[in-house]
């Protein structure tokens, strides 16, 4: 059981975590300086290490370089005997397992650090097969470049030794490149280090700045971390080399891996500067809850497509209130955006629709266009309109349009001429409309509480597990009443989500859609349940999930703070936030 | 703590899953037919013997091949194909082979040559390999020359099997391709099944008729981190030297062939072979022991051969086969370079889950 | 006339230069710190400044704030005084000219901080305006996240003034980002200002680590213009804020001022990490010339696309060998290829066909299939084959085939099964030319040639030009012999371009290929051709490009240094580098 | 050097291309019709005068508006368009407009206020804009008052149109819009066109019959850096101290009204209004002189008005308002914020080629 190890923060696969060393230590981090190898069964037999509560002790192991047959590594496997100190064992992906560990070296790594594809496979296959909460340590790999890349992988621990030997060999490493020492006639860094002249700066030098380089990358990974935005600053670090670029692909492929860690919602902007955002698990997620969850309700209603704004939610951007004014919500709108894809009225709130930040460039591209073109495709596939009123710019948006228009059977009707905001636009748009009925606001909000549960806890939820209710409040600030009054939850604002009450996790657990249910032991939760405390939690639970929590004292509601895999391996740390609970 | 060390041995999983390994590695290799009356191979050096330095005759016969690679074998050795398929050879075609390497000897060199070395690619004294009638020819047929070294396993070590040369008046060493004086690492990086004892036996064996022992090491087999594969070879070096009757030790690191297991391991980076550096560092340290310890590194410099950073590698190999002939260490601390502090760094941070650190 | 400014290297746009104050400095840099302003003439009249030869002294001025009215701007216009010391003019995009300063600070620059399109169009605007041998200052602008895109644009100088006002605001500024000083809980940086605790680090220490940010920031800058790799840097850099990407596409469609300054040829290697790549000059450039300067001279021949390799020259590489081992050279060869597009046999040399490096992805994105499908179509457009016959395999490669296919008369035939090397497809391949005849080397050899004369002096230099020859050397060691016997050039291996002897030269001149012509003054270069003797340069010469050397008293043939434009402007630094030249 | 200034004294050109684009700014404003019965404002506060602190009765007179602003005029005045359409004022509508003032004092004040000041947004001395007759009966009305103050460009002051005033024993002060002492400043960044000797004939003029000058000056128009602004101030405040009759200064901070040339500046970023540091800065260092100096910032704290950090605008504004009242230094050493450090910084650096360097 881990004991000297524990995940505070997640942003996807990467963490950040603290090793309780007696001096506490934040990951990932450099880890040689307190790693204390007990060597290798392959050239001696060894005791069992007393151990010490200062360092991780890397417990006798059998490291199997890269290249180890698999009947080689089976039968040399070794068993690690429990200790009670912090301590590491090592393993290959073949080997890898619970050993009870707290720190597990990943043999092999070295050579994985120009296989991009490999390095992914290993890693996602070791960190699987390992407990959630325990370090995955790679020795021998980390550079100030590739350290960003390998941590956003689920690398929770590195060392400076490849820094430091490259550094010994003269090659001067940076987040950027690589550059030969005796080629560079200035140092472009600000590390004590390089507080010399570069004719006085040896390989001894070099091989510190390099370790400098390498922390320091690391503390911005961190605080990357801590603000959910490490993923944003991979999209640009890792064009550096192929490897980062190779590791982002490699891991989006891996969509499954990165999916369930990745949270629901997150505070900050995810910044779309490259088309690699298109492939992000947020984005794909988003698309296709939007799609498959998605069912339509205001029906009878023409669609009215429009293009995003830059200010969120769209509804109170002064564009979407022209369009309003014209359309007299006489139709259902939808907005269309890269990188999200296609956003129906409801979801305007939902991360992260109202939650990205674009680069406008005034184009689109080839990869934008085919994106929304499928994700509108397959919406209009899933719902029923009796026309599509496109009020859309030609650039972009007309192209996407009318090759959905190629593959449907539902017509599209063109309202814009020059600008959508130009008045003759906004005429045409009202005269289409015309006869059409008027959408009521009940309507509109009921339809969003239903679209929000839909998305949130599974297609059909929005019927069947909220069934009937009343609105209360003012949109946004929407809440589900019960026919009894109770209230069921409230629409958050910040994220488009729902929060339930208990009235509300109940309703949940008596309905048909399936629950996502975090089972405690026999104790009352206050504020927060902590890992240790789960018996069991379902798999399908992500990092901001609405939970129901169930115990043989307590029935609560809560969001979740990581996924449910996680909650149910880790024995440490916060696993749900309670709202509300009542005692059994 | 529960080692798993003892079961792997009880079951012989360890050996039987290299075995395995092995074998489908050389199945890859296919095999070419060898002329049973052609030696492998021979050539002429020259050798730090007991008696000095000498013109040395080394011949690699053809005997059919080493039973122990047939089954699978040493992680390292990639010899196994060069000989002739199906099994044995007959004693006139053993013949046959000593007289084209007696030709080629007087083609190339101008004197006989006091020593002569032979070597099969397994035990020259195993009477599957060598029957007893053609090893005793072969010792008449080098009876003139001064010292003889033949290669064997320690089992093959018995006193009238080596007395046929000490008979016929040559000063003979049995050598032992021990790689390593430390049993587990014999055992499960190089697969190799004998003992330590094995060796002292047969070293005693060979003594009780006045011959003497050349013990072969190699260094860094697979799955040993640099100073693993250092601190391995200088604990070799000396217990060697204490063994009675064991006079030269020739310590020879690991170079990367084919069809190996440490091929596959290379190909994939999982394996480097040893620093130059890592050989000088064996020789001065253990260059007090009261025996000749020589290394004859094969593919210097090369990727696959050991190396250091390509600028001083022929340096230091000059050094290590000065070294060889006049025993005397200042000659290490001669040759510098810039590469010494990564082999240094190397030496301090590599582990067997991390290596190889440096190329 | 510019004395103390002198640019030693160009990356694109970027510089390296030299501002030969008393201490002489490496530009681009961070400038405040020599930088001496002798006022506005707003506030005061003012004499003529006395100067320094160790500062450059920014000469009585009158900045034009953002915002301010043309006719404004032109009435208070300033003349400037010439000075003899290094001295700066301050200039409006409006206002900017010769004005004979060493500097040009543009004014109202910090606010086109956060609009990358603005920016992009003034510093062009400006750059354009200004001398090419003379500094562009933007002062109160930079900051260690922005300055690689600023300098990518063509800014030489910047200051530190933002980062310092930004330090006392409590925003610690990264290459990557931005914090609130009061939110880090550690400091992610090596710099001297952040070798304290978190705690204690205040205000002033954070003004000192922006400025230590930028200056590293710079140092990085300066060493990639002179590997020749900023573009790749920026690439990555420029994601991490709205404004680099934005940059960087707003260059990209200053084709004419981006690829005027962009060298025929690098010697390192491109990094193709990017969909941006696609639009890089270098990319624009090969496709255009490709394909609008490419003659087919191999006629009565199928076309034979096949995949690219990844070593390179592609004939080199093994998959190419086996392919022409089944094609017996029965076909014209030309290889698919994102990001460079199509590459005919005799262009594989040609920078950059062989000086890519791609992020193997395994996928091709709709943004690199409608670049190669537009390449190809317009190859086809230009050329006239009986038939095209696609080696190529399914990924990507077909599917472009298959779009071209529906745009074009020629007809495709498909010789893949499974894969290119596979059997079965070579098999097919040497079915599908049985009865084409045979290509001679010689025939192909004299193609290339021709080809390549085309891809670098224009559509029909390849027969206008080097109209008869013999050929020596055997491929990639081509020379071109006149009937006389005399030697007219031959081709570089490395890079794919042809280099000129004076005959070959005096050919040029001869026939009706526009030359490339620098006029010089009355001397007989050696070695090189500085600045200040050129009088005249053609303006279609770019850097790398072969030129013919014209002077009273010389001919001469050799390798501009430089674009035309810029050689005709400077008064100092190379211009040509003279390979051979002859007294008249 | 060659000077472009006084060509374009000479020829206008700078006075030609601002009041062209002001034009134009303020033509894209249209204008809105307002009653001339009705004065533009007025309102009651307490003013700090050579008697003591007193309350005051403000009246923005709608005298047809500034001709000086029709023909283009200052680069920061907005007030243009806030005067009736067409031209002037009659007689009886500006005593009806007088009339609803006192009406508005008795509603909103316990009593007659001592002090009473009239602002035409042009000269209230100018007898285009007020006839004599309405002057003369204006100082009819306000003959039991203490002091009156008027507003007027230094053309229109003459002594026996201020007389009026003191004729009827008011203590009289003529407001004059300065600006600042610096001609070059007033003419090229404000684009205003008289010099700082009008002013001092036009203080002697009131000075001859007895009535004082109030000099309101302008820190920061565009085109200043902060520090220039500063010390055009501190310049300013002293020369005019210096200039007999002046007793008070009011120096007053730039605010963005719309559709002035400032507005236009500060929308593409190329203007920021003053720093309150700035004011107090001033006001400090200008506490020696021998005359009332006061300053009311308007909009304080916002992007459009004067401003520091937003944390701090609050506390130095009511500083300010203190300094006004009692004329103390010391109120200020009593205001800090971190953002001084910023506002050290830009004093130090900003230039008007890279200004504004902080928001």
């Amino acid at each position: 059981m881990t004991e000297y190890f524990e995940v505070h923060a997640r942003d996807g696969a990467a963490r950040v975590g603290e090793l309780r060393l007696s001096e506490s230590v934040r990951t990932p981090c450099v880890a040689d300086e307190f790693v204390e190898d007990a060597g290798s069964l392959w050239a001696a037999e060894r005791d069992v290490p007393e151990g010490d509560e200062s360092v991780v002790t890397m417990l006798p192991h059998r490291g199997f370089p890269r290249g180890t047959d698999e009947r080689v590594q089976e039968s040399f496997a070794v068993t690690y005997p429990d200790v009670d100190y912090p301590n590491g064992a090592v393993v290959s992906p073949e080997t890898a397992e619970d050993y009870g560990a707290d720190v597990y070296a990943l043999s092999g790594s070295p050579a994985l650090v120009d296989y991009a594809s490999a390095f992914v496979e290993e890693v996602v296959e070791t960190r699987e097969a390992i407990p959630e909460d325990s370090a995955l340590y790679l020795s021998g790999v980390a550079t100030p470049r590739n350290v960003a890349s390998l941590v956003y992988a689920g690398v929770d621990l590195v060392d400076g030794h490849r820094a430091v030997v490259r550094g010994t060999q003269g090659t001067y490493l940076t987040t950027e490149g690589e550059y030969d020492v005796d080629d560079l006639d200035e140092l472009p860094c600000a590390c004590p280090a390089c507080q010399t002249s570069v004719e006085s700066f040896d390989r001894e030098d070099c091989a510190e700045h390099n370790l400098n380089a390498l922390r320091a990358e690391l503390s911005r990974v961190r605080r990357r971390i801590g603000d959910g935005r490490l993923r944003d600053y991979l999209e640009g670090q890792a064009r550096h080399e192929a490897f980062g670029t190779g590791v982002l692909r490699g891991l989006d492929q891996q969509y499954g891996y990165l999916e369930e860690r990745t949270p629901m919602m997150r505070e900050s902007l995810l910044l779309a500067a490259t088309e690699d955002t298109i492939r992000r698990p947020e984005i794909q997620r988003f698309a296709q809850r939007a799609t498959e969850r998605f069912t339509q309700r205001i029906t009878d209603h023409p669609l009215l497509l429009v293009p995003c704004s830059a200010a969120k939610p769209y509804s109170e951007s002064q564009s979407h209130r022209q369009f309003q004014d014209a359309a007299k919500y006489r139709a259902h709108l939808a907005s269309m955006t890269s990188p999200i894809g296609v956003v129906p009225q409801e979801l305007e709130l939902t991360y992260p629709a109202q939650h990205y930040d674009t680069v406008v460039t005034g184009r689109w591209t080839e990869n934008e266009i085919s994106f929304v073109v499928d994700v509108l495709s397959r919406y209009l596939e899933q719902t029923e309109y009796p026309r599509v009123i496109a009020h859309v710019p030609e650039e972009g948006y007309r192209e996407i349009c009318e090759r959905v228009e190629a593959q449907v059977d539902v017509p599209f009707e063109y309202t814009v001429e020059d600008h959508p905001t130009a008045d003759e636009s906004l005429v045409n748009l009202r005269e289409t409309l015309k006869g059409e009925s008027q959408i009521r606001v009940s309507e509109k909000e009921e339809a969003t509480l239903r679209a929000v549960a839909d998305f949130q806890f599974g297609q059909g939820a929005g019927d069947e597990f909220l069934g009937e209710f009343d609105l209360r409040g003012r949109y946004p600030k929407l809440q589900a009443i019960a026919p009894d009054g109770e209230q069921l939850g409230a629409l958050v604002p910040q994220y488009g989500t729902f929060s339930l009450t208990l009235a509300g996790g109940k309703r949940w657990v008596a309905s048909d859609t399936p629950t996502k249910t975090v089972e405690i032991d026999g104790f009352v939760p206050q504020g927060s349940v902590l890992a240790p405390g789960v018996l069991a939690a379902d798999e399908s639970i992500r990092p901001g999930d609405e939970v129901v929590v169930e115990g043989p004292k307590a029935f609560a509601v809560g969001r979740a703070t990581t996924h449910g895999a996680a909650m149910a391996d880790a024995t440490r740390g916060m696993a749900v936030e309670v709202r509300h609970v009542e005692e059994r | 703590m529960s080692q798993p060390s003892p079961e792997v041995y009880e079951e012989g999983r360890g050996m039987d899953a290299h075995n395995q390994v092995m074998r489908e590695l050389r199945a890859e290799k296919g095999s070419k037919q060898y002329d049973p009356e052609e030696p492998t191979r021979v050539w002429i050096d020259e050798d730090n013997t007991p008696d000095g330095v000498v013109q040395s005759l080394t011949i690699i016969l053809n005997t059919g091949g080493c039973r122990w690679a047939r089954a699978g074998g040493c992680t390292m050795c990639g010899y196994v194909a060069e000989s002739v398929e199906g099994g044995s050879v007959g004693v006139d075609a053993l013949m046959s082979q000593i007289d084209s390497c007696l030709e080629h000897e007087a083609e190339e060199a101008d004197e006989e040559s006091p020593l002569v070395k032979i070597y099969t690619s397994g035990s020259f004294l195993d009477e599957r390999e060598v029957e007893a009638e053609a090893r005793r020819r072969i010792a008449e047929t080098f009876a003139d020359r001064k010292r003889i070294v033949v290669e064997s396993l320690p089992d093959f070590v018995q006193a009238d099997r080596v007395s046929d040369f000490v008979d016929v008046g040559l000063e003979t060493d049995v050598a032992v391709g021990l790689e390593t004086a430390t049993d587990r690492v014999r055992h499960d990086c190089v697969n190799k099944y004998f003992d330590f004892a094995d060796f002292e036996a047969a070293a005693a064996e060979a003594e009780s008729v006045g011959a003497g022992i050349k013990a072969y090491l190699l260094m860094k087999p697979p799955f040993l981190a640099e100073s693993e594969a250092i601190e391995d070879m200088k604990a070799s070096v000396r217990r060697c030297a204490d063994v009675d009757g064991c006079h030269t030790v020739s310590m020879n690191p690991t170079n990367v062939q084919r069809y190996t297991m440490v091929d596959d391991l290379h190909f994939r980076g999982g394996y480097r072979p040893p620093w130059l550096w890592s050989v000088a560092e064996v020789l001065e340290d253990t260059a007090d022991v009261d025996c000749i310890v020589v290394s004859d590194p094969v593919g210097h410099g090369s990727d696959r051969g050991p190396h250091n950073c390509g600028e001083c590698d022929d340096k230091v190999q000059l050094a290590i086969k000065d070294f060889d002939k006049r025993q005397d260490p200042s000659v290490f601390s001669e040759v510098t370079c810039e590469c010494e502090h990564t082999w240094d760094a190397v030496v301090e941070r590599e582990t067997t889950y991390n290596l190889p650190l440096a190329e």
